[in-house]
């Protein structure tokens, strides 16, 4: 008998914490199918090729943001880091490849380092990270003032790959969203990090130290950022440190679409990259649609609610 | 109690503006106690809206306000809008506040009503407002008001009037939550939500009046900005990053259930000053956004975990408690040893 | 490798039989040991031996420095003073801290789980025994671990490794918890700091059960509980703290209750005995009614709740006690009414309990604070006198002005008690406050309620202590989301309470509860602890 | 004004199957200017969609900060719907250049303005910024007398076009040594911004004659009222407000007025249906900016809301006129400056 009770419930509880990543789905399949209504072109592989690749570098941003929201901490740089980023591989990455690539590591190391000092000195993630925004702001303006530069051309040509018989950017999305799948949710890596968001005293009781596993989140978050600023480079060909400024916020409501929460100690790959999408195909459908520009932005916060809406009203239904 | 709250926190905002502020009269060498005046004159408005983002961040872990700078711009147009129309500059700032608190009530019911965590409520009640400005912007004939104008512009001996009042109104601040009830609940909810609520604190509206709170301090600061500079789409922009870093510059925990109304003076201050340095010295925003985000951080991590958390804080634990109840009695976090 | 593999312990581990224990090894020594936080001096001079094989129990008022002592043992912190031996290595200050190989063998389960709750029972397993599983393939290696032991602590345990923590009861929790711990290649000392608060009596049995087969095997165990009988019963001896020492050891053979009670701080030993409850309570206006809620946990209950009455809430833990609380406390369905105000006593104090930032008083006067206000403003000099009243009364260690983070649990919890009391409400619900809260402080807050009930206020109180509903007008015993008996006055017996909450076998002819459902045992959410017989 | 973005009746894109499709992508609506520079638009094109110039006509704002990669998934969605041309007003000056090409590769043609770009398959349209900061700085400093301090608030640095104005204002400044830089602010064209900069400033410099900036000195005019100050030679936005209160103020200073020409938006319109036709147009074409003297001063006043920016009425005719100046080399063309019954 108990093991019919046990059997019982872990489904509804898998159900209740996969809900909100389903209804995400649910609105991005409506999205598409109102893309597909409005311009029937959407629907091949041209069509989805297009409205899909400016995701992707959202999509791998919003998985930073996920891993760094796992441990319980906030991002509110992320935004300016991926335009550094982007900065950085349109003038040193092609300068001189070695020193770029150099400077890649040592964003992503400075990451680690800022995350260090957030555990040592206790501050709050999301001060910090404001803080740091400024910093990579002012880097990105030192290295480039002038947003310009050409990306190198492997990346160009991986910006600009049409292989036949499927859209593109399909590929990166699922193989950024399985590779983080895997070290956050798979591997033994993952359960520190997701420990330090859920319980830091069991963390410590068990004694592994959380210093490190927020060190690794920042870190994991940093290279996020990297692989985020190299894909927009690639699809922009040049560097522009305010072109992804929007990326902060947006990628914060990615991660909750996505399932993700505020208390940390859940990572949910897979719904972030739906979440990612969703938000991406957002602009697309409201230039799809005859929206008066004025209201342009309102009409984007309405459909985030609304998602975010359907998601109470299915939270309701399954408890 | 009350020396605990108030020995440090504070503090460190007020450091960084006399520090900058002796930096600036090391270069300059003339006019220190015009340079403070002229702050003082610009750093209301800043506060206006970090006392609200203050209340906000106070509810505890998740709780912020990131429509602040729409709602800023969009009262700014409706404050002048309804002064032309009326012929009164009070009518004005009221619709201003009024304007605030319209935008917080799309907040209030995204939060309250459907669960939405607040940082994308806002985000999406700000974009809500964003496109209201936009529309009231097409096309917008109104002037504002030049009493207004002198009025804010006023410095009998060198202490604008504006700085008077918002002072007061920080004092009012301070009152309200030592001396209120609403004011020790927010507190309450900010420590841990499950705690007062079942203390009897009733949670949801003290969360619906903190963001109405937020919501119309920043209509205000934008009825005053539209008079003071001139309603424009972009007026409210760099209110939002700001009003959050000054708030925990301030002393205020990032995580809830401690308010420093007195704090957000010096930091706002600092950010001033520092513009004021930055300017003067001739940086590019290079130098400029590197000295800043170089000198949060540098204070953040200076004054750390002593200052910026209490005592015997397990801040770090407390961030755990979920805003939500659980269906199952979560949890603990073990010991709150540590610290 | 071998993470579940009992320890081997030293090869000449004692027959259990033998009861003199003294000839085994010594596993861990202390001699004055000293700790103190701050001002606070929790351990003052602590000298201990645990031997292979035996088992200790630890009894202490609240405060008294058990935990400290534990955390000690255990590498988590160092003392200030004093040795501690460790597997016959004494071990510098510098060697403790969370992980350090020198107390490899010792091992602890916390009271309040130490659990992550968003992980799975495997990964969570994996945190605390990853040096003895493998590195590839250690989710699978982790659950038939955390499996097969959990199989032979509490049979019928319904946890599934890949559950989440989150998603499981408490009992279940704590279960997990008990087995995490024991889960070590070589097991030396297992601390198990009040494993019982929150299991049912079977679980309990069983883990007891389990506990003496460890300590055939050689394992030492160190028992904390307030739970004295049951210390008694399987502990081989009883060590006795008070204010930072160990003030006594004794064999538990031939030891009783109040001799142990003596022990621990004397005076109380006589007042413990129960107060008889008033007259019943059926003809005082009812203040507060649920007829026949239904949903949400509960099926067709009815609890009526008179002015002035203590009514208790009894039976297994999680049959729908707290959902009754919960209807009563917000009471927004038609099912329910309640006449007057309410105040809530929260049994997971760390949770929902304790404002952390604040001092005793302003933690004490929250609730308190709206009823004195005046247009919304604070009366300063009413709640100050409300304070000095409530902390005077239940003589609150530290006062009034003490950070609450500082005050240790027993008084924590006097607090939050205090501040249900120190407010108007008409209705106070006591949710299981008293687990882990030690006998003198709990004989204190009886009194306490039943003098509040004296003045005319109404109290629900629901406890998975069922001795403890012998202070109660009437008991409402629950299973399964239903009321299966209301006893009053005389019928109030521990016996009685556990005789129908058992319902199924039971011989519980006069409880008018007919027959009950035979779904009813799935469809509850619970409980693993209902599949047995009484003891 | 209202729905412009609605492309006009589904009739009348229905009949005219021939008649070209322009979209407009827009990175940043957030400033009068831009408002401006999107009402002119829509005015115009509909007005040629009445002509029959075009069949429909649809305008796409990047929502948000001025966002490079929204406008780039925006920009991708419109080329879905096949635009004949597409005029881009953009958020980054490098950023857009793949997407264009992508849309030069569609065979739309490609209009950019406002912002120089770095895309050879696209037609670019813009203003002289050497002409502007020419005309901020010169004016100014023969009003002072060519001594005096002066403080320099820069645009939003890092861009293009403000290295090359802050170029010309560092050579045109080269040539007058009596004249002291006192501080050198960052007032990102914005008079919000310019006024809190110069506000920071005011304290810690000497007596100032004038500020040389990009449009912001309405805003910097209220940083020297806050400071008790006497008001300098300015240089002012171009739009009602400003110009109203320098009319008002009566400065006469050698305070001006300079700006870009929102009215640009309509001058790409007409471009492009020059491309349409097949006519040839160089690949790069240098506008007029917008100047308003003081001998302007009234009628401009006279005909700006408050938030709106003195634009040039470019007809089809004064664009063609305005190419033919640029092929020849010939004076630009300046369009009529508007009466205030406009
Ligand atoms: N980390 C700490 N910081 C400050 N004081 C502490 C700390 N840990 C323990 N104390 C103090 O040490 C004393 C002993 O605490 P301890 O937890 O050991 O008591 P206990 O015997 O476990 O009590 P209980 O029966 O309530 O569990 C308490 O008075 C407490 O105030
Ligand atoms: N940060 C801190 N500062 C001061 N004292 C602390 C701190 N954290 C914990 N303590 C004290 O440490 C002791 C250990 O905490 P624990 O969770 O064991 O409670 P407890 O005393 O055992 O309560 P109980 O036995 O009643 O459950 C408590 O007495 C608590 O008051
Ligand atoms: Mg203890
Ligand atoms: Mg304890």
């Amino acid at each position: 008998m108990t093991n019919l009770v046990a059997a019982a419930v872990p489904p509804r509880a898998l159900l209740r914490r996969t809900a909100p990543a389903v209804v995400s789905a649910v609105a991005l399949a409506a999205m598409v199918a109102v893309c597909a209504s409005l311009q029937p072109g959407v629907l091949t592989v041209p069509g989805l090729t297009l409205i899909l690749s400016a995701t992707v570098p959202l999509v791998v941003a919003a998985q930073a943001q996920m891993v760094l929201m796992s441990v319980g901490d906030i991002d509110l740089g992320i935004g300016n880091f991926v335009g550094l980023v982007t900065v950085v591989s349109a003038t040193l990455l092609v300068s001189s490849p070695g020193v770029g690539a150099l400077v890649l590591l040592g964003l992503v190391a400075g990451y680690a380092v800022l995350g260090a000092l957030i555990h040592l000195r206790r501050v709050p993630s999301l001060i910090a990270t404001l803080g740091a925004s400024f910093v990579w702001l002012g880097l990105g303006l030192f290295l480039l003032p002038t947003p310009g530069g050409t990306t190198p051309s492997w990346l160009a040509t991986f910006g600009s790959w049409q292989p036949a018989g499927f859209p593109a950017p399909v590929l990166p999305i699922l193989v950024v969203s399985a590779l983080v799948w895997l070290l956050s949710s798979r591997s033994s890596v993952g359960v520190r990090v997701r420990a330090l968001g859920s319980n830091p005293v069991a963390l410590r009781r068990a004694g592994l130290r959380p210093l490190a596993a927020r060190a690794v989140a920042y870190a994991v978050a940093g290279a996020l950022g990297v692989l985020s600023g190299l894909v927009l480079a690639s699809q922009t060909g040049g560097g522009d440190v305010s072109s992804a400024t929007s990326y902060t916020l947006i990628s914060v409501a990615a991660v909750i679409l996505g399932g993700g929460s505020f208390a940390g100690g859940t990572a949910v790959p897979w719904g972030v990259a739906i979440g990612g999408v969703t938000l991406g195909l957002v602009s697309v459908v409201l230039s799809l649609l005859d929206v008066p520009s004025n209201m342009q932005s309102a009409v984007q916060g309405v459909i985030v609610l609304a998602v975010l809406a359907g998601r109470v009203v299915v939270g309701k239904v399954l408890r | 109690m009350i020396p605990r709250t108030l020995a440090r926190p504070w503090i460190w905002g007020f450091l960084a503006a006399a520090l900058v502020w002796v930096t600036i009269l090391a270069i300059s060498s003339q006019g220190g106690g015009q340079t403070v005046s002229l702050a003082l004159s610009l750093a209301p408005y800043l506060v206006v809206v970090g006392l609200g983002q203050m209340l906000v961040i106070t509810a505890g872990p998740g709780n912020i306000d990131v429509s602040v700078a729409s709602v800023v711009s969009l009262a700014g147009f409706v404050s002048v809008q309804v002064a032309a129309t009326t012929g009164s500059v009070a009518l004005g700032i009221l619709a201003g506040i009024g304007t605030g608190l319209a935008i917080a009530v799309i907040s209030v019911v995204a939060i309250l009503g459907l669960s939405v965590p607040p940082i994308i409520a806002t985000l999406a009640a700000g974009l809500v407002a964003s496109s209201l400005t936009l529309s009231l912007a097409d096309g917008f004939t109104a002037v504002p008001d030049e009493g207004l104008r002198r009025l804010l512009n006023l410095r009998p001996a060198g202490v604008p009037v504006l700085a008077v009042a918002v002072a007061a109104l920080t004092a009012l601040v301070v009152v309200l939550l030592r001396r209120t009830t609403y004011g020790r609940s927010l507190l309450a909810v900010g420590q841990s939500r499950p705690a007062a609520e079942r203390a009897g604190v009733p949670v949801a509206r003290v969360i619906a009046v903190t963001y109405l709170a937020s919501g119309a301090l920043a209509g205000l600061a934008g009825a005053l900005l539209a008079a003071y500079i001139a309603p424009s789409p972009d007026l409210g922009t760099r209110y939002l990053l700001d009003s959050v870093a000054v708030v925990v510059i301030g002393g205020t925990l990032i995580s809830g259930g401690r308010a420093v109304p007195v704090g957000i003076w010096g930091s706002a201050l600092f950010f001033i000053l520092l513009d004021g340095l930055v300017n003067l010295v001739g940086w590019s925003t290079a130098a400029q956004n590197l000295l800043k985000g170089g000198l949060v951080l540098f204070v953040l991590f200076l004054a750390g975990g002593g200052a910026l958390r209490g005592p015997a804080t397990g801040a770090r634990t407390r961030r755990r408690s979920r805003p939500a109840a659980a269906t199952t009695p979560a949890t603990i976090t073990g010991d709150t040893t540590h610290g | 490798m071998h993470v579940d593999n009992p320890p081997p312990g030293s090869v000449a581990a004692p027959p259990r039989d033998d009861r003199s224990p003294a000839a085994a090894r010594t596993v861990v020594t202390t001699r004055g040991v000293t700790k103190a936080y701050g001002r606070t001096r929790a351990l003052t001079g602590v000298d201990l031996d645990v031997r292979a094989g035996e088992v200790v129990g630890l009894v202490g008022h609240n405060g008294a420095g058990k935990s400290t002592l534990m955390r000690v043992l255990a590498g988590l912190e160092p003392c200030d003073q004093g040795t501690v031996v460790v597997g016959g290595t004494q071990v510098s200050p510098r060697d403790a801290g969370p992980g350090a190989t020198a107390f490899r063998g010792v091992r602890m389960a916390y009271q309040e789980t130490s659990l992550c709750p968003d992980l799975t029972v495997a990964e969570n397993i994996w945190l605390s025994s990853r040096h003895c599983l493998p590195r590839l393939g250690w989710r699978r290696a982790a659950g038939a671990a955390v499996r097969r032991r959990l199989d032979e602590m509490f049979p019928g345990h319904g946890v599934s490794p890949r559950d989440r923590v989150a998603d499981l009861s408490i009992a279940r929790r704590q279960m997990v918890e008990i087995a995490r711990a024991s889960l070590v290649d070589r097991l030396d000392l297992l601390i198990l700091d009040e494993p019982t608060e929150s299991l049912g009596p079977d679980a309990a049995r069983t883990l007891y059960d389990h506990v003496r087969r460890l300590a055939a095997r050689g394992t030492a165990v160190l028992l904390i509980s307030h739970r004295i009988g049951e210390v008694l019963s399987v502990a081989d001896r009883v060590a006795v703290m008070r204010d930072g020492a160990v003030v006594a050891e004794r064999p538990a053979a031939g030891l009783g209750e109040r001799d142990v009670l003596l022990l621990m701080g004397a005076e109380v030993a006589e007042s413990a005995a129960v107060t008889a409850p008033a007259g019943a309570g059926a003809d005082r206006p009812a203040l507060a009614e649920l007829r026949g809620a239904t949903g949400q946990g509960l099926r067709d209950v009815s609890i009526r709740v008179g002015a002035g009455e203590v009514v208790g809430l009894a039976g297994l833990a999680g049959q729908g006690q707290q959902e009754v609380l919960e209807r009563l406390w917000r009471p927004v369905r038609r099912d329910t009414t309640v006449r007057g105000t309410r105040a809530y006593v929260p049994g997971d104090r760390q949770r929902s309990g304790v404002l952390p930032l604040w001092s005793v008083a302003e933690n004490l006067t929250i609730t308190a604070m709206r009823g004195l206000a005046r247009g919304g403003f604070r009366r300063m000099a009413a709640e100050t006198a409300t304070v000095r009243g409530w902390v005077d009364r239940l003589a609150v260690r530290g006062g009034a002005d003490a950070a609450m983070t500082e005050l240790s649990g027993g008084n924590q919890q006097k607090v939050i008690v205090a501040r249900a009391f120190a407010s108007t409400a008409d209705l106070v619900l006591l949710d299981d406050p008293f687990r882990g809260v030690d006998v003198h402080t709990k004989t204190d807050l009886y009194a306490l309620i039943r003098e509040e009930a004296a003045r005319g206020r109404s109290v629900v109180w629901y406890s998975s202590e069922n001795a403890e509903m012998a202070h109660c007008d009437r008991v409402y015993v629950l299973r399964a989301g239903r009321v299966v008996a209301e006893l009053s006055g005389d019928e109030i017996s521990e016996e009685r309470i556990i005789a129908v909450s058992f319902a199924e076998s039971a011989a519980g002819s006069e409880s008018a509860s007919g027959p009950v459902p035979a779904l009813s045992g799935a469809a509850s959410p619970a409980t693993s602890e209902s599949t047995g017989a009484p003891r | 004004t209202g729905c412009g973005s609605a492309g006009g009746d589904n009739a009348a894109a229905g009949a005219g199957d021939d008649k070209p499709f322009i979209a407009l992508s827009n990175g940043f609506i957030g400033n009068g200017w831009r408002q401006t520079m999107i009402a002119k638009f829509e005015a115009a094109a509909t007005q040629a969609q009445k002509d029959g110039l075009i069949s429909k006509f649809k305008v796409v704002n990047a929502p948000g900060e001025n966002s490079a990669t929204e406008q780039v998934a925006q920009i991708k969605s419109l080329l879905l719907q096949k635009p004949d041309a597409l005029l881009i007003d953009p958020a980054s000056p490098t950023a857009l250049k793949p997407v264009i090409e992508q849309a030069c590769n569609a065979g739309i043609k490609v209009v950019v303005f406002d912002s120089a770009i770095d895309a050879p398959c696209a037609h670019v349209l813009l203003n002289s910024f050497k002409d502007w900061a020419t005309a901020a700085a010169q004016p100014l400093i023969d009003g002072i007398g060519g001594k005096g301090t002066v403080i320099v608030s820069r645009g939003v640095v890092g861009s293009q076009p403000e290295a090359e104005m802050y170029q010309t204002t560092q050579d045109i400044l080269a040539k007058y040594p009596d004249v002291k830089v006192a501080a050198t602010v960052n007032g990102l064209c914005d008079g919000a911004k310019a006024q809190k900069a110069v506000l920071g400033v005011l304290s810690s410099v000497p007596k100032i004659d004038g500020v040389i900036g990009c449009g912001d000195g309405y805003g910097v005019a209220q940083a020297f009222t806050t400071a008790n100050k006497p008001i300098p030679a300015l240089t002012f936005e171009t739009n009602g407000r400003a110009l109203n209160y320098w009319r008002d103020s009566k400065l006469d200073n050698g305070s001006v007025a300079v700006m870009s020409d929102p009215g640009q938006s309509v001058a790409a319109l007409w471009e492009a249906l020059d491309l349409l036709a097949g006519k040839d147009v160089p690949k790069e074409l240098t506008f007029p900016i917008v100047l308003v003297e003081q001998k302007d001063l009234a009628a401009w006043a006279g005909a700006l809301k408050p938030d709106e920016y003195a634009a040039w009425p470019w007809t089809q005719e004064l664009f063609r006129q305005q190419v033919e100046a640029v092929k020849s080399g010939g004076d630009p063309v300046r369009p009529p400056i508007p009466t205030a019954a406009n």
